[in-house]
Order: structure tokens, then sequence, then C-alpha cells
């Protein structure tokens, strides 16, 4: 049973006069417990995808298809339905760490306003899950960290917060758009070792968005090859990268220094 | 695992031992003065030497020095402490002054292909620029742009009307028309996305060995570099902890430090095994 | 609140509203418009205008005495009641001190008693000496610059009678006057406030408490129309007709301002100008109907700089008319082709309502209809007086108001004169005649002998004589009573 | 291809396709022209009324129905058949002074904006490009301007330099440089650092063939949307310091000076409402067509102009 | 290779580059960041303050007139010797570069000097005339703030609508408006057509004004318990503070508008979105918190621009302020009032540049010295 099911999503945007097709008939799956990787190159329609799942589709767009989550159609949901699973059943991270945090508020505030929105909890008992949660994303010194500025963070650090504000409220879908492209291959390393625990534990669905293949291959366990807003190609990761059956899949990974396709 | 073989040259070949190394650089420092006062000392020492013909790959982790150093080189940072020759010449932080001629040999390729143009300039004239440094070359406009692998017709446009993998290349270009003897490339593909990465880092390695320059090769990503360098050099936090043959480098890594990047580099084998 | 209802809210209190020219109510400083209106009301003066005809001269705090030869004036303190603000009686000292303090601190107004030898003689008298026959003396003496100040109190703040008096600022703030009011609070920027002097001897005021605010002509025109304010001083003909008769009334006097242009005398710096028959030709070329008519109903033609009330007046049938065929002819013979004259002017003043910047520009409007260009030269009028009094302007706008009503306050214009120097014109033997023989000239032939020295003046076009406005205050209705006359505007202390 | 390129996949990943820019967005909207921005609702409008405002000030002289000057209508009547707009004070008919005063008005207010774009924008780049001393002595001096308010320094500078148009311009013009000063400096800083200034450095250019060629055309067009803008602020002083008797010498028709007249004569409200309404208008639309030209800019020099100009 | 490395990947490797930093620290700073950028700031404002005395001093230095024949008046100045004298006692004979010092001395003693028209210390005039034009511009800019900054949100966020059209109108209209005009045509038609507001004047006449403490009417009348003075005070400066605003209600909303839209492109606000967060948290919290920092600093510009509104505002509503004070001095060449109203208000403008420059230094905990 998948968590999220993707049928035919299109997405155009118009603005003025001109209509473009962002996303054409795209259809894949999500399950809970597994990563889904989605490559592609730049501009190939990743994120929109991902943003679409999260109602957060650009002014203008106009979004068909289905996207059924756990039985729920989230295509055409009022907003307001929607803001009640964004953050409690749905939560995103986002490429750069830091400019997804507000400069001039404290991390722990950041980190707590959606749990106390919607879980209306009192301050205090959200900053002891904050602590906790941090804690659980291996940040360092969880009880400063809940008072300082984003600024005061490395990158690697802010995106371990991102991923803590995303898991707070317990979701069931994590997209993670691009979460280790701004860093350092050291770091990545850290941040998608972070990331398959949290799918492990915490048996989420997750997306993972990136143009990584070393990315895929090291955490993605069905990978989802899009180009111009189609999807390619769908299948286990070890096919996938291995014996790719699309000619476009096959060329991107073979441009690839270092990558093993078979013939 | 078969992929040095597919690093197009032989790094013996080009080993700075034949003669006086074109560049060197002798414990060379910099500092940037703090916003909130207080100095900061970037790059640290760094002592570094560079072939004719031959491809440096200078590899570590954001914030590690590597542009700064790529300034020192190209004289757009004054060094706080060492020395910089290029074929010779001492080079001399550039200041407001024009640049002396003897340095015009050293060109740089930028990070970012988006601000390297002239948005407001055409391409001919930025290329016409370059090669006025170089009359006797045997560069064109037309050449230039043939080689580069864009169409003729590009001469004639603007910059925004290319994508960020051809603006690179035409910057690519620019650097080449002028002639140089060291190609300094300050993370030329990292603004690239991953597929496109490769094939202009291999682009760049090719026209400037072709046309007999040496070329340093900025990147955090270990894995182009192992494809294109002949050899790397690895820094961290301002220093250069180790420096061999890019084979040497990536089969035995004597540092720890060198040891941990390597180690980090997630694999495209489909083994789902998360590096370090 | 809204303004319209509260007309009758003002109470006790009187609001008059004028455009401050205001440096000090120090009153042998004081030389202005403002200061003079508001010392008029604190000070008392030796000797007074009756009924405010400036041709009679009368007993004010003393009643006086002149000698045959106009060269020696007896006051004698008449008053015996008179107090000052402090309950003070008014003595000999106090108006021997007055006198002298005038003199001797080289104010302004100094120059009233030029001359002139103070002695207290007793505790009533007060004798005034001259060098020379001084016949105008007691059209001096009522000027409000000459107030009576309590010499007891000023003296006590530093108060001299030389060039080191201090007290300026003490009377700015404490008036020392016998007056019906005396300063409540001195503000020269934005307004003064009066209240009764509980001391006076005269009549009770009936409004107790006067408030005078500097605000512009415009705004004095929405606050008499609003009943927001009982007296405007500075309405033009133009603002005065628009006040509806339920809300205020005007009352116009002629004033004893002239508007004049000047015509350097000297070549180098009046080029045409310099010439007689330009001059002349300008004065012919002047529409003087069209003057009366922008300074509004009331405004008289003029003969010579003296205005029409005075002893030694020009009578106004003799004014110039409009000629323009003769002004082109004068213009031929003084060989003037059409260059343009630098014409200067205040930009910030208004005499009377009559705005000079206007005055100037119809000037030129009318100049030109004979051939004559004037490039107009506006300035603040401080930097126009400078040049002016530095005898650098070729041409302008000059305005001249009287210091007391007498044809001698006008001798400044004859060569030899202040103002003469100004444009640079230093000798006419003709005049010189004239005027010895009116300064011999007593009694009825005083009259006759300044109005034949005037209008030789006239006749020499370097003042030309433009208008005489007319004072306009406008009174609110709520003030059912009042007196207005040529010596007081507007007199708060009997207004009911 | 002459030079061996390692072999490439030949249906190589289309990821050249054009894009969106992820470094400046804003980039490729540089390169729309300026007509084109007027053919946004608020250019277009600003542009007629404009255009309208240059034929009447061209033609004013056919177009006025009596010499503005002369004197010979009956005082403040009210707009009739004849007088459209009324008469004034004197006795001048309104409408053929405000079609004369539009002549002097906009071709002052445009020459004073492009002494002051020219004056500012040169010490500006010379500040900004060659920072240290100069840079610290030129912007501290703009900050001075700066920190007096504009009607106040000009009211001072009029005052002390006499009334009349010339003075009112060149008090103007000392107090309106500055702010391209500042937007000038702050462009060519932001060019001089940039990669393909630095490129042409190392290819050996002058500090004035960089000034001239690589960063002059790249700051042009900011200034010249500023420049649009500052045009309505420049007529505004101008008229305000006409509104105090600072600015044109009578005879000379001039809205602000209108307005002051009519000021004093609330009755007669025909006299101060046209030329209001004339300014409003003018101004407005040179701040709809400089809005326009500014929407072409990319936001973050959008928002440098922005800043100083208001 | 990598398989077989066994080097320890610490999950804190920020950590480990933070002490790197450190080392490579070569000079620590000595102050405290914000401790260091206050004095910087301070000592910035310090030197505009003594340019500011330069220019004042240099400008009503090149006025053409004799300000000794200003000082004397007509009767006066016809006489060289009393002339002569003044000239003396007031230093002019002096040369330039004297009289300077003796004028920044005389400053430094709280020492404006005495207006020539009205003989009363420039000072003393201005104490009484700066709560005036205080008062009316704490109005304005109240207005303005808030009505720029909710319009200017509002505009931003609904972007391209019909709403966020008008509202551009309209902003662009408050600023190109002749304030003077707007003044006129509004109190024409508020006090004299319609009687809704009182007339010109910051008090009714024949009201005294309340026991100076702050020298703002309404405040003061507030402290005195004056509770009609405080209505009627209140009255007068609707329409006037109004007027002022308009200009700068445009101003701000223009900004206002263009820095949300700034903002609202940020990754952290469509981060806050996907935090389902309702969206008055998102707006103010995230939004309107971010472009607050820009807009402060054009508060700071927009009160320069109230000030020069206020010379014409004043003027019309015989408003008796900084502004009117101004004009008169300039107009009647009177240069101690020119020089100490050109200090006053330079030093107000550093000095509110300056507040504004410590609150963005405090509001953004990224305090940075520019
Ligand atoms: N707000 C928007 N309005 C209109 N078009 C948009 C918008 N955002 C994105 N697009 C377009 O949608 C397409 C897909 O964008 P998307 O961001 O999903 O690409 P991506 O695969 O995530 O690329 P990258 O690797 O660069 O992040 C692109 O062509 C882009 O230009
Ligand atoms: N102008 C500057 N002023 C102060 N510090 C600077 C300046 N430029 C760079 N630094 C600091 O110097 C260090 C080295 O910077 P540099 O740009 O050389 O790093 P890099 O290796 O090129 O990093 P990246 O991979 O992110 O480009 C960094 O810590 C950076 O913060
Ligand atoms: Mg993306
Ligand atoms: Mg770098």
């Amino acid at each position: 049973m998948s968590m999220i099911s993707i049928r035919d999503l299109n997405l155009s945007v118009t603005a003025g006069k001109k209509t473009t097709h962002i996303l054409k008939d795209v259809s894949f799956d999500l399950e809970a417990g597994r990563i889904t990787g989605v490559a592609g190159a730049s501009g190939s329609g990743k994120t929109q995808t991902g943003l679409a799942v999260m109602g957060l589709s650009p002014t203008g767009a106009e979004l068909s298809g289905s996207i059924d989550f756990d039985g729920v159609e989230l295509v055409g949901m009022p907003a307001k339905q929607h803001n009640r699973l964004r953050g409690v059943q749905l939560s995103m991270v986002f490429q750069d760490p830091a400019s997804a945090f507000h400069p001039m508020l404290t991390v722990g505030d950041q980190i707590t306003d959606h749990l106390r929105h919607h879980q209306k909890v009192s301050k205090k008992v959200a900053l002891a899950k904050a602590v906790e949660i941090l804690g659980r994303t291996r940040v360092p010194h969880p009880e400063e960290a809940v008072k300082k500025y984003p600024h005061q963070f490395s990158g690697g650090q802010l995106q371990r917060i991102a991923f803590a504000s995303a898991i707070i409220c317990d979701p069931k879908v994590l997209i993670a758009d691009e979460p280790t492209t701004a860093l350092d291959v050291t770091v990545q390393a850290g941040i998608l070792r972070l990331l398959r625990e949290l799918c492990d534990d915490l048996d989420l669905a997750v997306l993972l968005v990136t143009h990584d293949f070393g990315v895929l291959s090291s955490v993605a366990d069905t990978i989802v090859v899009m180009k111009n807003g189609v999807v390619v190609e769908t299948g286990e990761r070890e096919a996938v990268i291995t014996a790719p059956q699309h000619e476009y899949t096959r060329s991107l990974i073979e441009s690839l220094p270092g990558a093993e396709v078979s013939p | 695992m078969t992929s040095i073989d597919q690093a197009p040259a032989a790094a013996t070949a080009h080993s700075p031992a034949s003669g006086a190394p074109l560049l060197e650089l002798d414990s060379v420092a910099c500092e940037y003065k703090l916003d909130g006062g207080g100095r900061f000392r970037a790059v640290n020492g760094v002592s570094l030497q560079l072939g004719r013909s031959e491809v440096l790959g200078l590899v570590g982790e954001s914030g590690c020095g590597k542009s700064t150093l790529a300034k020192l080189i190209c004289g757009l940072e004054k060094p706080a402490d060492g020395s910089i020759t290029f074929d010779g010449h001492p080079v001399r932080a550039l200041g407001l002054k024009k640049r002396a001629k003897e340095l015009l040999g050293i060109q740089m390729v930028f990070q970012n292909p988006y601000a390297s143009l002239n948005p407001r300039r055409r391409i001919r004239d930025q290329l016409d620029d370059a090669l006025a440094l170089n009359p006797d070359g045997t560069w064109t406009v037309e050449s230039l742009l043939e080689a580069v692998d864009l169409p003729a017709d590009s001469a004639q446009r603007y910059s925004h009307s290319f994508s960020g993998g051809q603006r690179q290349r035409i910057a690519i270009a620019r650097a080449l028309a002028a002639g140089p003897k060291v190609l300094v490339g300050d993370e030329p593909i990292a603004s690239l996305d991953a597929f496109l990465q490769a094939r202009i880092a291999r682009m760049m390695r090719d026209l400037a060995i072709d046309s007999g320059a040496s070329m340093i090769f900025i990147s955090h990503d270990l894995s182009v570099v192992r494809d294109i360098a002949d050899r790397v050099a690895v820094m961290e936090a301002g220093r250069i902890v180790e420096v061999g043959s890019t084979e040497q480098i990536w089969n035995d890594p004597n540092h720890p430090y060198t040891q941990k990047l390597l180690a980090a580099i997630p694999k495209v084998d489909g083994k789902g095994f998360i590096p370090g | 609140g809204s303004g319209s209802d509260e007309a009758g809210g003002a109470g006790d209190t009187i609001v008059a509203e004028t455009a401050f020219n205001l440096k000090t109510i120090d009153p042998h400083r004081q030389f202005e418009f403002t200061g003079s209106t508001i010392d008029s009301a604190i000070y008392q003066t030796a000797l007074e205008f009756e009924d405010g005809d400036l041709t009679k001269p009368t007993d004010g705090l003393c009643s006086f005495e002149m000698s045959e030869d106009s060269k020696e004036m007896t006051l004698t303190l008449k008053d015996e009641d008179a107090k000052f603000s402090n309950g003070d009686p008014v003595t000999a000292d106090d108006i021997a001190f007055s006198f002298e303090r005038l003199q001797g601190i080289k104010g302004n107004p100094s120059f009233f008693l030029d001359g002139v030898k103070v002695k207290k003689v007793d505790d009533k008298t007060v004798t005034l000496t001259s060098e020379e026959p001084n016949p105008a003396l007691p059209y001096i003496l009522p000027n409000s610059s000459i107030g009576i100040v309590n010499s007891k109190v000023v003296k006590e703040n530093e108060g001299t009678t030389d060039e080191k008096d201090g007290a300026e600022q003490f009377l700015n703030e404490n008036s020392q006057g016998s007056g019906p009011y005396k300063v409540e609070k001195y503000d020269a920027d934005s307004q003064v406030v009066l209240t009764a002097n509980e001391h006076y001897n005269g009549p009770e005021p009936k409004y107790k408490r006067v408030v005078l605010r500097n605000v512009s002509a415009e705004t004095q025109l929405t606050d008499i129309q609003s009943g927001q304010a009982q007296v405007a001083y500075d309405l033009n003909s133009d603002q005065a007709k628009q006040i509806d008769e339920s809300m205020g009334k005007i009352s116009s006097l002629p004033s004893t301002r002239s508007l004049y242009i000047f015509n350097n005398a000297d070549e180098k710096i009046g080029g045409p100008a310099a010439d007689p028959n330009f001059r002349k030709a300008v004065m012919a070329a002047i529409d003087y109907d069209k003057l009366i008519d922008l300074a509004g109903k009331g405004s008289q033609r003029m003969a010579s700089l003296v205005p029409n009330e005075f002893v030694g007046a020009v009578p106004k049938d003799e004014a110039p008319e409009r000629d323009l065929e003769k002004a082109k002819k004068l213009l031929k013979e003084a060989g003037y082709d059409g260059e343009k004259v630098p014409f200067h002017y205040s930009s910030d003043q208004a005499v009377n309502g009559v705005d000079l910047a206007q005055l100037a520009e119809t000037l030129q409007a009318q100049l030109k209809e004979a051939g004559i260009n004037l490039d107009l030269k506006p300035a603040p009028s401080s930097t126009q007086l400078d040049g002016f009094r530095s005898a650098k302007q070729p041409m302008g706008i000059g305005t001249w108001g009287a210091d007391f009503p007498d044809p001698t306050n006008y001798n400044v214009f004859i060569p030899g004169g202040d103002v003469a120097d100004r444009v640079n014109w230093s000798d006419d033997p003709k005049l010189k005649k004239l005027a010895d023989e009116a300064a011999k000239a007593k009694g009825d032939a005083r009259d006759a002998a300044y109005a034949k020295l005037f209008k030789a003046t006239t006749d020499t076009a370097v003042w030309i004589p433009l208008v005489q406005p007319v004072s306009t205050v406008a009174v609110g209705s709520s003030i059912k009573k009042f007196v207005s006359n040529a010596d007081i505007s507007f007199d708060f202390a009997k207004a009911e | 291809m002459s030079i061996g390129t390692p072999k490439q996949p030949t249906n190589t990943p289309t990821t050249e396709a054009v894009r969106r820019d992820p470094v400046d967005p804003g980039l490729k909207r540089w390169q729309i022209r300026f007509p084109k921005a007027l053919r946004t609702p608020l250019g277009f409008v600003g542009a007629g009324i404009l255009a309208l405002w240059l034929i009447a000030a061209i033609f004013a002289p056919l177009l006025a129905p009596f010499d503005a000057l002369a004197q010979n209508f009956p005082r403040l009547s009210a707009p009739n058949g004849e007088n459209l707009l009324g008469t004034d004070t004197l006795g001048r008919d309104v409408l053929s002074r405000i079609l004369v005063a539009a002549r002097t008005t906009l071709p002052a207010a445009v020459f004073v904006v492009i002494c002051s774009a020219l004056l500012g924008s040169v010490l500006g780049a010379i500040a900004g490009y060659f920072g240290r001393a100069v840079d610290e002595i030129i912007m501290r001096i703009a900050d001075l301007v700066f920190a007096f308010p504009t009607i106040i320094l000009a009211m001072v500078i009029a005052a002390a330099l006499g009334p009349g148009l010339k003075n009112a311009i060149i008090a103007i013009l000392l107090v309106s440089w500055p702010s391209y000063a500042r937007v000038t400096r702050s462009l060519v800083m932001t060019a001089r650092g940039s990669e393909y200034v630095i490129a042409g450095r190392l290819l050996g250019f002058s500090a004035g063939r960089s000034l001239a060629r690589e960063i002059a055309p790249n700051v042009i067009s900011p200034v010249v949307v500023l420049a649009t803008l500052d045009v309505g602020s420049a007529i505004l002083t101008m008229a305000g310091l006409s509104f105090l008797s600072l600015g044109a010498v009578p005879p000379t028709p001039d809205w602000g000076a209108m307005i002051s007249e009519g000021v004093s004569q609330f009755a007669a409200w025909w006299i101060a409402f046209f030329p209001g309404l004339c300014i409003l208008t003018i101004v407005m639309a040179f701040n709809f067509i400089g809005d326009s030209l500014r929407d072409t800019l990319d936001p973050h020099t959008a928002q440098e102009v922005g800043e100083t100009t208001s | 290779m990598a398989e077989a490395t066994t080097a320890p990947l610490g999950t804190d490797v920020a950590s480990a580059s933070g002490e790197a930093d450190a080392a490579q620290r070569v000079k620590p700073p000595k102050l405290h960041p914000l401790l260091r950028f206050i004095l910087i700031r301070i000592g910035i404002s310090l030197i505009l303050i003594w340019g500011v005395t330069v220019v004042t001093f240099l400008l009503t230095n090149l006025v053409p007139t004799d300000p000794v024949a200003a000082i004397l008046g007509d009767r006066a100045a016809a006489d060289p010797e009393i002339v002569a004298q003044t000239r003396e006692k007031l230093g002019l004979d002096q040369p330039l570069l004297v009289q300077y010092f003796t004028y920044l001395g005389n400053l430094l003693q709280g020492d404006l000097g005495v207006s020539n028209q009205t003989r009363t210390p420039v000072l003393a005039s201005i104490g009484q005339v700066f709560p005036a034009s205080i008062e009316l511009g704490i109005g304005a800019i109240l207005i303005s703030v808030i009505l720029g900054l909710l319009l200017g949100l509002l505009s931003a966020l609904k972007q391209n609508s019909l709403v966020d059209h008008a509202i551009r109108t309209l902003s662009l209209i408050g600023i190109s408006a002749p304030t003077f005009w707007i003044a006129t045509v509004a109190y024409f038609v508020f006090f004299f057509r319609l009687r809704v507001v009182p007339g010109a004047g910051r008090l009714d006449p024949w009201i005294t004004p309340p026991p100076k403490v702050t020298g703002l009417y309404t405040v003061d009348s507030l402290l005195a318990g004056q509770m009609a003075t405080f209505a009627n005070a209140l009255g007068h400066l609707i329409l006037p503070s109004c007027v002022l605003a308009l200009f700068t209600i445009g101003l701000l909303t223009r900004f206002s508008r263009s820095s949300v839209l700034d903002i609202i492109r940020l990754d952290y606000v469509t981060a806050a979105k996907a935090k389902g967060l309702p969206a008055r948290t998102v707006v103010f919290k995230y939004i309107f918190r971010g472009a607050l920092v820009p807009i402060i600093t054009v508060v700071g510009l927009a009160f320069g621009s109230l000030l020069s509104g206020a010379v014409l505002t004043e003027t019309v509503f015989a408003w008796n302020g900084l502004g009117q004070y101004a004009y008169r001095g300039a107009t009647t060449l009177d240069l101690p009032v020119i020089m100490g109203v050109g200090l006053v208000i330079g030093i107000v403008y550093i000095l509110v540049n300056f507040i504004v420059d410590l609150i963005y230094g405090f509001v953004d905990p990224r305090v940075r010295v520019r």
C-alpha cells in the first residue's frame, strides 16, 4: 500500500498570456519506510512535483490528475484543509538550509511554531520536544541550540535542524528537495545517513529530489527519472543505475565520472 | 574499479620536474579583515608548483580557501606573506593598476556563469577584447566558438540568451582567446547540474592542453577532478595538506583529511551504501 | 470643535492677526508696524493726536507749549493719577528718562529727538530745546516709540540712557507702561499676548486680553470669516471684498505710506534712469488708474510722496497722468531704445495689501506698452534694502511710511537727505532754495511752501509717486463698536 | 570539432535548453528595451500624459488663447467662455499662463535632472570604483547633503543666491546629485567586484576602460530610471521653491508661483487649483513611466533605485 | 577504497571546521560587535554633525547681504559709526576662519546666536517652534507608518490584483501631488467650505496653551488634565498631519510593497507555508518581520521628506513650527536663524538615522557593520 500515489499529474503555469506545462502525466508512488529518489536535469520539474504534493504550487498554476495521500485526494483540496496536513502529515526540507530559516527568529521558535499551532501545546512543552528532536537529528548541544539564531550554525547543522523541524509533528511523508546539494561531500554523507535513519525509524515515506546519482545510489530505494516534466523511467535503485532502460537515463549515468553502467 | 584509466593523460609525462615550474607559490598566505574587527587567515603557508602543460586539481571543502588561492594567483588579492612567481615574474597584487603584460598569461574561468559575462555587451566584443591580447595567436572568434561547440551565430548575441553551460563555455573561450599559459578555473562547474559537470570539465582540460597551457582546476567535487587532473592538491582550512599525482591521491591517500574526503564520495553503483 | 459657533466663545479676549514685522517692543527701539501697534496699547505718550486727526497734536500725559521761534517746548505733567502697570505714578523723571533713553541708545527711532536737549525743570515740567527751529516736534511726540516708561524699574533692569543699555529683553517680557494693557507673553515669532493694566487711569477696556497672532493674510481672511479672529490688519482689497457682512466689517483709512519708483541719478549706476527725459517718460507711461484698481477702494493718487492728508501735500489733481504719446516722445529724446533696465523690489513685502511683486509685474506690463523694458529683480526685503541703501540700484520700487505726520519727514527725499543719497542725487539748487523757504515758513504758509517744494521734486521724476494705498482693518462681527483712525488703526482699549 | 573532445554521447542531456536562472533571475529582463516597458498600463498612461504635455509645451504659443503676460481682462474672473480657466489677480488669462509655464518648467526640470544625474553618477562611479579615501570623501559629502531636507537646503541656497530660475536650478542640482552618486556608487561597486569586470581586468583593461566599457553599460539604465523618477521630484521641488517665491522670477508664468498667488485669493480657487493639477499630472506621468522602467530592471537593482528616489 | 576507509565521519562536521575557523583568526576582534557597531555609528554621526556646521556656516557666508544692515534696521544702518561698531561687536570684521571658530565655540556652549529680525535668541525660538513640528511630524509619521505598511503589505500580498493596482496608483498620486497644493485644497475644502476641521494654527486662538512640559500641546494638555484643550489641539492636528502624511504614505506603501515582494520569494516563506502555519502567522511573523528591516531604513528617509513637506504645509496651516521659522529666516535672510535651523534639522536627521541604524542593529541578529 503506498502512502502517496501520484497519477497523471499535470501542472501548467499561466503568467500573462503564456502558459507553460511544467509536469506532464507524472505518475509514481511513495511508500512508507522507503526513500523514493527523483532524478533529472535542472528544470525537469522535480521541485514542482514535491511542491504539488505539499499544495504549494506557484500562483497561477493549474493542477490536474490525482495525488492520493493515504486515501485522501490532495489535488483540488481546499487550501485550509491542505494547511492542516502540511507540517503535520506532510513535511518538507529545502535545498539551501541557510535560506530556509528566517534570519531574525530563533531556531527554537522556528522549529516549534507549527507544533504549537497544530497540536496546541504550550511553548515549554514544545521547546522540550524540540530539544529532544534536535538530539535525535544530532545537533550538538540542543538546549543551547534552540536559543540561537540561524546564522550561528553551519550549513550541515542547519540542515539537521531543518530535518528536526520537519519531523517534529510526526509526519507520514517527508519531501527532501536536494537536501545535500549545498553541502560538502563530507557533510552530505552525514545528512544522507540521517535521512536513511529517519526513514527507517519513523516509517516515513520519503521523496528525495536530487540530480546526483551518487546520492540516489546511496540512499534511494526506488528511483524516478524525469525529463522536461515527464517521468521517463521508474524502478528499483540497483536496476535503474546498473541497467538503465531508458536512453536518457543511460546517457545521464554515463556522463558521470566513475559511474559503472553495465552495457 | 577501472576509472583511473579513463584519465586521458598520464601523470608522469607532465611532472613538474621537467624544467623550472611555470608557476610557483612559496609559502603564500592571505588575510581578510573581518567585519566585526580582527583578521582571518584564509590561506596559510601554501607552497605549490605548476609545470607546463599540466592540470593541477585543487580540492577541499567549502570555505577552505580555494577561491582565495585562485585570486592570489591572478593578483586579485594581496598576499600577506610569501611570494608567487609566474614564468620568472613575480605576481603582484593588481590594485587599481593596469595588469602587467608579463602576467597576462594567467587567465581565469569563474564559478558563476551568470556573472562572468557582461550582460550588456555582445559575445563577439567580449571575445575580441581577449583576442586583442594575443594577436599572433591562431584563434578567431569563429574558431573559438567552434572549439567550445557553440554555433557561429552566437557571436552576435548577448549572454542572457545562453544557458549556464553555454555561458560557461563562452567564458572558457574568452579565457583561451587571451592565449594563457595558466588557466585557472575556480569551480567552473559547480553551478552546473551534475550531468553537465563532467562534460564541461573535460572540455576545459582538452582545450587548455591542446593550446599548450597549464591549468589549475578548483573543485570540491573529487570525482570530476579525478577525471581530468594530472596532479591533485588537497586543501584544508587554508593549508595544503597533501599534493600528489591523481593516481596516488585516489588510490593511496596519505593524509587523514584526504582519506576522509574520499570516503565521503558516494559511488554510483546502485549498492545503497552510504559513504563515510 | 469647529470655529464658527465659537466666535463669541472668545469672551473677553480679542484675537488680532497680522503678519509680524516685529523686532522688539522696547518702545525706544521699536520701529516697525507690529511693535508700534503693541506699544500704542501699552505705553502712553507725552502728546497725542486729537481723535486720531494727524494734523492736530494735543495733550497726552502732558500739556505742551511751543516757544515763538519753535526752538523750545515746555511739557507740563498733566495727568495726576496716571499710573504704570505696577502702580507707580508717572513722574517728570520718567518722561525725561524716556526721552533721554530714546536718544542715547541709538536705536532706529533715536532720530526723532535728534538735536533736542531734554531737561527736567521741576517735578511737573520738562523742556525740550532745539538748536534749529523744530516745528515738527508736536507731531513727533505722539509716536509710540516715544512711549513713557517706568524709569525706576527700567533702571533697575540695566536700563540706561546710553548705548550700554541692556533693558531690551526685560522690556520685551515686562512692559513698563501706563497704557491700558501690559505684556503677558511675548514671542516675536508667533504671538504676543496683552492683558489689561489694572492701574490704567482711563476707562476700563472691555476686552481684558489681546492675542496678537502672526499669521499670513490669507489665514487672516479665513479666520475673520470663521470668527476665529476679531481683527485682521493685512487684508488686501480683494480679500476684504470676500468678507461676508455677517462676519465682519471693513474699516478703511488713507494709509500714511507712500509707494514710489526711484531712479538713480548717477549715470554709471542708473543708466537710462539717470536721464530726466527717460524718467519723465516712465512717469507718463504708468497707468495710474490701474494701480488704484490694484491697491483697492480708498486708495488715492499722489502728486508727491507726501500723503494727501498731511500738511505740505500736493493736491492730488496735480498728480501725473498717463500719456503714452508723450512717453514715447520723451524716450526718443532720451535716446532710449528698449534696453533692459534692472528694476528692484522686495519680493516678500506688501504695503497695506499692495503686493510689491504684483505691483512690479503690473508696472512692467504698463511700461512695456511705451517701449520701456524692465528687468525685474526681486529679492527678500533685507537684501533689496541693502542694495538700495548702498545706492547700487538703478531703478526700483520704494516705500516710505511716515514716522510722524509732518512734511519735514519727507526732507530726506530732497538732495542732501538720506534717501536722496541712495539714488546718488546730491545737488539741485532750485530745490535747495525751495527747501530753505519752506523751512522758514510758518502757519498756513508752511503748507503752501512745502507743497511747492514737493511739487518741484516730483517734476524731476527722480521719485515717481505711484499710489497712496488704503489701510484696511477687518473687524469681526462680534465687536460691535470700535475706534479706528489714522493714528491707531484699531484701538483695543476702546473696542466693545 | 577541431580539437579532440572526448567522445560524448550524441544524445547529450538537453539540460541546456532555456531555463530558469538559478542565480540571477532578473538578468534576462535587463534586455527588455525601454519602449516595451511603456506597454504596461501605467507606463502607457504616463507616456500619454507626458506626450500631451510635450505637445502643450512645444505649441504653447499657438495653443495659448491669449498673451500670458497681458493684463487686459477683468481681474479675478471665474472660468468662463472667454477665459476658460479664469483670470488671475492682475487680470491675466490663467489657461495661457499654465500653458506657457509648461515651457519653462519641463525643460528646466529635465535639464536639472540631466545635470545632477551626470554630476552624481560621475562622482558615484569614481567613489565606487576607486574606493578608499576618494569614496569616503565623496560619500560623506553626499551624506551631508542628505542630512538636510531637500527643500530646506534648496530654500537656503535659493535665498542666498537670490530668486530666479537659474538659481533654483543650481539649488536643486546641489541637493539632488547625491541620490545618483549613491546608486551609481553601489552599482559600480557591485559591478567592480563582479566576475565579468574582473575577467576584463585580467585581460589587462585599464581602470578607465573597464569603467567605460564594462561597467557603464550596466549602470546606465538604472540611472536613467532613477532620473525619470527624479524629474517628478525636481518639478515638485521647483514648484515648492516658486511657491515660497524663491523660484522663477515674474512675470515668467510658473505653476508654483501661481499656486502661491491663488492661496492668497481663496475665493478665486481656479488660480491655484489648475496649476496644481498640472503639477500633479505631469509628476505622475514621470512616476508612472519611471515605475514601469524600473520594473524592467532586475529586483536587486530596482531596489537600489527605489531606495533613493523616495 | 571508499568502503575501506574507516576514518570516522563525525556527525558534527561543522563544529570541526568551526574550530579551524578559530585557529585561522589571527587577530580576534577587541570589542563586542554590537558595541563596535554603535561606536562607529556615533563616530560617523559626529563627523556628519561637524560637517553640518561647516556647511551651514559656509552657505550663510555666501549670502550677499550685509547682516549688519538687517540687524540695525533702516534708520540706524544709515549711520556708518553705528554700523562699524555693530560689525566689531558681532566679530564680522574678523577673518572667516576666526568667525567659524567663534561660531563653533558659541555652538558648543549652546549659543546659536540671536535672530537679526526678532532679536530673540535662536535657541529659544527653536525651543518654541520645534515641539510644534515634532507634534506634527509624529502625527504624520504615525499615520504614514501604519497606513503605509498596511497598504504596502496588502498590495504585495494581492500582487497584480485590482486592489494592488488601486493601491499602487493611489500611492503614486500621493508622491506626485505637490504638498502645498494638497494642503491648500484640503484647507479650502475641509475647513473653509465644510467646516469639519478647525482652522489654521495649533489651537483656537483664544485658548491658552497648556503649561509647557514637552511643548507638544496634546501631551501637555493631557498632563495638565485639560481635556478641552487636548481635544482642541488634536482637532487642529488632524488635517495638517494627514496632508503631510500623504507623501510619506505613498513612499512607504511603495517601499513596503516591494520589500514584502522581495521577501515573499524567499525560501523561508515557502518553508513557513510548508509547515502548515496559518496565513496570519506566515504574513506577520515571517514575511512582515523580514520586510521590516529595510522598511525601518526608509522610515528614516521618510522623516527627511517629512521635514521638507513640513516647510510647505506649515506655511499653509499657519503652523508655527520649525518649517515656518526656517522659511521666515530664509526669506528675510536672517542668517543666525538659517544656521540654527540648518544645524538643528541636520542633527535631528542624523540622529533619526542613527537611531534607525541602531534599531536595525538590534532587530537583526546578524549585526553587521557596513
Ligand atoms: N513559479 C514558477 N512559475 C512558472 N514557472 C516555474 C515556476 N517555478 C518553476 N517553474 C518552471 O518549472 C519548471 C520545473 O521547475 P523545477 O523547479 O521543478 O525544476 P527542478 O527539476 O527542481 O530543477 P533544479 O534542479 O534546477 O532545481 C522549470 O522550467 C521552471 O522554469
Ligand atoms: N572578502 C572576504 N572577507 C572576509 N573573509 C573572506 C572573504 N572572502 C573569503 N573569506 C573567508 O575566507 C575563507 C576562504 O574563502 P574562499 O572563498 O577562498 O573559500 P573556498 O574554498 O573558495 O570556498 P567555496 O568552496 O565555498 O567557494 C572562508 O572562510 C571565507 O569566509
Ligand atoms: Mg529544484
Ligand atoms: Mg570558492
